[in-house]
């Protein structure tokens, strides 16, 4: 089992993009979610509702509409090109961009349930003990909504790395910058090399395999450390 | 029973009109499918109920009749694509003075669409490709391509002549001459398994009738009699 | 305003009723900020919302809280519950449940005021008799065990106002004997005053210097236990056991017989010798379940107390036909007895 | 085994330590199956452990549990929780906090043991006193609140054998005088056998026949209540408030004085009248320090009732050197009184 | 705004499948998620992984698979076609079971963490009222993993409604039968179609806005039954 060059320039390439996604989306979406699960304003519906928007388009569909938001004609990439960045379509910054936008909700859901499982009490306890709103979060919040994490950073990796459609109109398939693994891999299967695409395909599902086997071995029952005998 | 077309996603707005006028004509319904051809060929290969299948290429279709799932008789070329470099603001200069300016240049993917094959053998025949190679941004398909051009991501992109007809934004066209690149050749076949297969003929007949042919011609291509 | 409100904990709550809630709360209270403070009352009747608005956990507009003139709830604002110098024991314990006992307990100790570090860990933890269970789980102890961590967590905060809410509820007396008097020494020693909720009008009156009686989201008495428990006919007196509390000095100690003696009102009373010396002020309950009324001093029976009085005040107990409650007076200290209306009539127990 | 098991619940249970927790459990009881058996152990003990075995949510291979040779568990298996018939008090409430109160009643009734359904909803309504809140959710209501309506819920399941894990803990006096009475009348009228954990010896008296102590998760006591409260030195007789439990028949009423007469060994006492009737023969309870100990008969006291009795042994408390426990014998009635040292002395009271 | 009657057929059949996919999600994956949520078997963490699988290859790639194992030499396919069922492939069918694999850990994981938050207490307290483990789960589970199953729905229908990669290979573009919206979005984009595109894809967002937020917006705080006066 032989991967060229280009193979492990993917694979490395998918391992960075799907890390660096999960973790910003993880650290983003905590404060997105922790609003979403305490407010009681009119505007949860909706922004909800706009975080799940990029779902409902097919991928390649929103790369496009991302494209020409982010082309030098589009409003964000005009914005962004006055404030002296680079533009994001073609370059890694921009895969992380979209890939960012389209897996938002599979991050943004499961800590947004944690948080509304905890419930005020332990936080009304915290509060008590002169732990501030932001020290509460850090030390009572964040540890009891760890399986929401863990669902969190599953599903957004899993699925950033998957991701395909978006990451190839915004990406451009850019050999060692933007060909992610996926790409790699649809490349294959389009090109009729179906032996090299199976190689990859079953890499890539023992590596996610073991990853995910692993994290979720991880996760115990925390909410209740077994109980000696008990049967339900 | 319809006739189950499956057509390359390059040929999606000349087919339907042509359908429409087979339709009339003989008042056979035709059902369209459209996709890669490489997606539409392995669709096949695994029992897709198609009766015709017009690829972007020829290869595919020889490779379907090679393993038996395609008429061996059947193959025609039924279109020739023409390939443009394109971009939405004008070029001026020459050819090698626009491809060193422009910073983004767009191709669609040469190992699986034809019209990337082309524009990577002009580029080479140009002696430009290892000079441009660390601009250019691939597309899967040419539809892809023509949208980095369209959105100004990519300042000139290798597309289609048929594309740029078809688009809103007409830009300024450079047409690359063909003796620079292999033939751009779409191909049909009529498919094994068609229950179909008497219709399926009487369509193929019909595509290459000149009146048809010419008809393909007005979308931007040339006709198989050039 | 201008009440000396220095060292005073005053707390007005007007909390109306919502569509959620059909229960309102309306206090005005102006309670010693020092020694212990009960609030009694039926169930429902708001004693936990009380706490809650003190602790700043429920605020309300019309509201004010304030400790030794230190606004904490006002037209103007409110702080913080973090801000808030106090403790909380809640009623249902409230630990957290991804923290061992000993990580409860560290929690508290790492965000106290580090100022005024009086109550010491050790201490703490062998008053609780929780050294053995610190690195269990809270949903691994039992009933009791949360209940102790939980007032242990709140002593380690080092509260400059202790809110506490039936804190003993689960505890077995042997536990309570152990506690009891360690809060009552504390709120002492550190001049931490205590909010304290509970049913136990024995914790009550063995606790608190001064007391809250609430009924449905109003207060019907407030004021020191010692002149509470001595009115009758208060909402207070239907709790079952009346008492009075009598202050006075120790006079006399006689350890071969572990008791002690305590003058008042030129009369004494022996009890139960406990770590106070000659001298000391100490305050005494008397229950009126346990006071007997006799005409002759008799010598030969085993009680051992016997104090002249004269009987001031008779009530029949429109609940209970059988019993006579007759408020006496030693000197001008009131004491009360219950006694059968059988044997007050056979007595002929009257206004002297 | 062929004990005669036909009306008791015979409960073995040994939970070994784990790597969870060192505590183990080791306990081995036969209980009647009708009246209240009380649960008495120090925070820790074992108690709610044990009433998790008999209903099933814990179980241990090495166990046995079974109810009128009903087998619940045994080396031959185990009868899941939802088949066994009991109701349950949890020490926490547990109540659907998605349900309102009304809806965990209902969810109660819905699966109740329709063929026996002697205990009605607005009579448990009446009784818990809970009726003003039956549309909020657990969430809205006090610590007390949610409390009753656990009760209700268990009450309203029509179980044959009642778990009690402290359920009068968070309920004022006036409450549980309410709710009492009805539970000791309920365990009789309808045969439900009922097993009380509490920390109030009062309740514990008041309600059981029966009753085990327990320490460290090992039996130190257990029997009726009747000879348990009359015997010295045991364990059980650390706890404050030691009493016996006299049991004889009606014989006199007066209305006019809200009192009644019970008879026993050709002694009297009087009482105060609740419902019983002439000829009924009842249980009282007389607690150690409501007994004084006089050597002549004195007319001139409060104190109604008098009893001539013999001193049969009397006991020094090692822990609280100021008083004597005295055992007398009223013809063969055990009775305790707690007194001073210095009375026993000065009555010079010995055996006689 | 027109649209013409094969925008209409794919609107209708995207509306048939997303219902019934996220319908059949949530039936499987509830006993599934139970499962997950309760077992201290070691299967736990390789189920897990295996359930997150599809994620992790690009969906053109696994609907390659997909039709590799469901056409007529495909081992799954074989066995269909044995047993006397048509094949998956190209039809209607084969779009739901493909989409139900493509979609299943956005269901399984919200509902699977949701009976983890209820713990064994209300489960404990059912069961001695003479709940059966079926009743209690009915009655009890369910109505407190409410939260979770509005996630479920939402990340399940939303995903199905977007997906494409799968759909396209799977499902073969047939018109009226499997060509659902998002292909017939990404159609018009091909053939360059750019106003039915932004019709079609405007359309489909406000729909979906709409849906959502409605969704969301009824879902309450269900925990706490808001506090009078309550601060945090
Ligand atoms: N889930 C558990 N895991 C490990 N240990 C436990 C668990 N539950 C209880 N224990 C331990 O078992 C012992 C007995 O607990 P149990 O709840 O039976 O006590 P209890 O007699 O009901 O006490 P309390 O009066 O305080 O409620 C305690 O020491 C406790 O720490
Ligand atoms: N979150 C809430 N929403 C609506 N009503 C509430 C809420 N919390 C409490 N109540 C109501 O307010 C009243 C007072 O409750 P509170 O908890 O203060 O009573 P309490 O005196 O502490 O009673 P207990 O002794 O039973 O704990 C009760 O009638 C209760 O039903
Ligand atoms: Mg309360
Ligand atoms: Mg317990």
């Amino acid at each position: 089992m032989l991967l060229s060059p280009e193979d492990l320039g993917a694979i490395w390439l998918t391992l960075k993009l799907a890390s660096l996604v999960t973790l910003l989306l993880i650290v983003l979406c905590t404060p997105l979610a922790w609003w979403l699960a305490r407010t009681q304003s009119w505007l949860k519906g909706p922004i909800n509702a706009i975080v799940a928007m990029p779902l409902v388009l097919p991928p390649t569909v929103l790369g496009f509409y991302l494209l020409l938001l982010l082309g030098p004609q589009g409003s964000v990439g005009a914005f962004l090109g006055q404030i002296g960045f680079s533009a994001l379509p073609f370059s890694f910054a921009g895969l992380v961009v979209a890939s960012m936008l389209y897996s938002l909700p599979f991050v943004v859901q499961p800590i947004q349930n944690a948080f509304i499982a905890i419930g005020t009490k332990p936080l009304e306890a915290a509060a008590t003990l002169r732990s501030s709103p932001w020290d509460r979060f850090l030390y009572v919040a964040l540890p009891l909504a760890k399986p929401g994490y863990i669902s969190a950073a599953i599903l957004g990796f899993a699925h950033t790395v998957g991701e395909f459609g978006v990451v190839l109109m915004i990406g451009g398939n850019i050999p060692y910058e933007t060909r992610v693994i996926s790409i790699q891999i649809y490349d294959h299967v389009e090109a009729l090399e179906y032996g090299q695409a199976h190689t990859l395909s079953l890499l890539m599902m023992a590596f996610a395999f073991i990853v995910l086997a692993f994290l979720y071995g991880n996760q115990k029952r925390q909410k209740h450390h077994v109980v000696a005998g008990g049967v339900l | 029973r319809a006739l189950h077309l499956a057509v390359a996603s390059n040929f999606i707005a000349p087919i339907k009109q042509l359908a429409m006028e087979f339709q009339q004509e003989t008042g056979n319904d035709i059902t369209l499918s459209f996709g890669s051809s490489g997606k539409l060929f392995a669709q096949i290969q695994h029992g897709a109920p198609f009766d015709i299948f017009l690829s972007a290429d020829v290869a595919k279709p020889e490779a379907l009749i090679k393993n038996r799932l395609a008429e061996p008789n059947s193959l025609v070329i039924y279109a020739k694509g023409k390939l443009a470099l394109w971009s939405v603001h004008p070029m001026t200069g020459s050819l090698e003075d626009v491809l060193q300016r422009a910073h983004r240049i767009a191709i669609a993917n040469p190992k699986l669409a034809p019209y990337g094959k082309a524009a990577k053998e002009s580029l080479m025949s140009l002696s430009q490709w290892d000079t441009v190679k660390t601009k250019i941004v691939q597309g899967e398909n040419i539809g892809q391509t023509y949208q980095f051009v369209y959105s100004q991501n990519a300042d000139i992109g290798f597309v289609a002549y048929s594309q740029v007809l078809a688009g809103d934004i007409k830009g300024d066209i450079i047409a690359i001459p063909s003796q620079r690149h292999s033939k751009i050749n779409q191909a049909a076949v009529v498919v094994s398994q068609s229950k179909n297969k008497e219709l399926a003929k009487q369509f193929m007949a019909f595509l290459m009738r000149p009146d048809i042919q010419t008809k393909i011609a007005r979308f931007g291509y040339s006709t198989a009699a050039d | 305003m201008n009440l000396p409100t220095d060292n005073m904990l005053c707390v007005q709550i007007k909390q109306p009723a919502t569509s959620q809630s059909s229960f309102s709360l309306d206090v005005d209270l102006l309670l010693p900020s020092t020694g212990v403070t009960a609030l009694f009352g039926a169930s429902g009747s708001g004693k936990t919302t009380i706490l809650r608005h003190i602790a700043g956990l429920n605020i309300s507009q019309h509201s004010h809280v304030s400790l030794n003139n230190n606004i904490w709830q006002s037209a103007g604002g409110s702080v913080p519950p973090h801000k808030r110098p106090i403790g909380f024991v809640f009623q249902e314990g409230n630990l957290f449940e991804h923290l061992t006992a000993e990580g409860n307990l560290r929690f508290a100790m790492k965000r106290a005021n580090t100022g005024s570090s009086i109550i010491a860990f050790d201490e703490v933890i062998e008053l609780m008799n929780i050294r053995g269970i610190l690195t269990q789980f809270p949903a691994q102890l039992s009933g009791g065990e949360r209940q102790r961590v939980a007032i242990a967590r709140a002593l380690l905060i080092q509260p400059q106002l202790l809110l506490m809410d039936e804190p003993l509820a689960a505890l077995d007396e042997t536990l309570k004997q152990d506690i009891l008097p360690y809060l009552e020494a504390l709120c002492h020693r550190a001049n931490i005053p205590i909010l304290y909720v509970s049913h136990s009008l024995d914790e009550v009156i063995r606790l608190a210097d001064h007391m809250v009686v609430l009924e449905k989201g109003k207060v019907t008495e407030q004021g020191a236990v010692h002149s509470l428990l001595g009115k009758l006919g208060t909402s207070f007196s239907r709790y079952q056991d009346a008492s009075v509390v009598i202050s006075g000095v120790v006079t006399k100690q006689e350890k071969q017989w572990g008791l002690s003696w305590l003058e008042f009102d030129n009369q004494t009373i022996a009890f139960k010798q406990g770590n106070e010396s000659i001298n000391d002020t100490i305050r005494l309950r008397i229950q009126s379940k346990d006071v007997s009324i006799t005409l002759s001093k008799d010598n030969h029976s085993s009680i051992l107390n016997h104090i002249e009085a004269i009987v001031d005040e008779t009530e029949r107990d429109p609940q209970d036909p059988s019993t006579i409650r007759v408020r006496l007076l030693a000197g001008n200290t009131p004491i009360l007895a219950k006694v059968t209306a059988l044997s007050a009539h056979r007595l002929a127990l009257k206004k002297a």
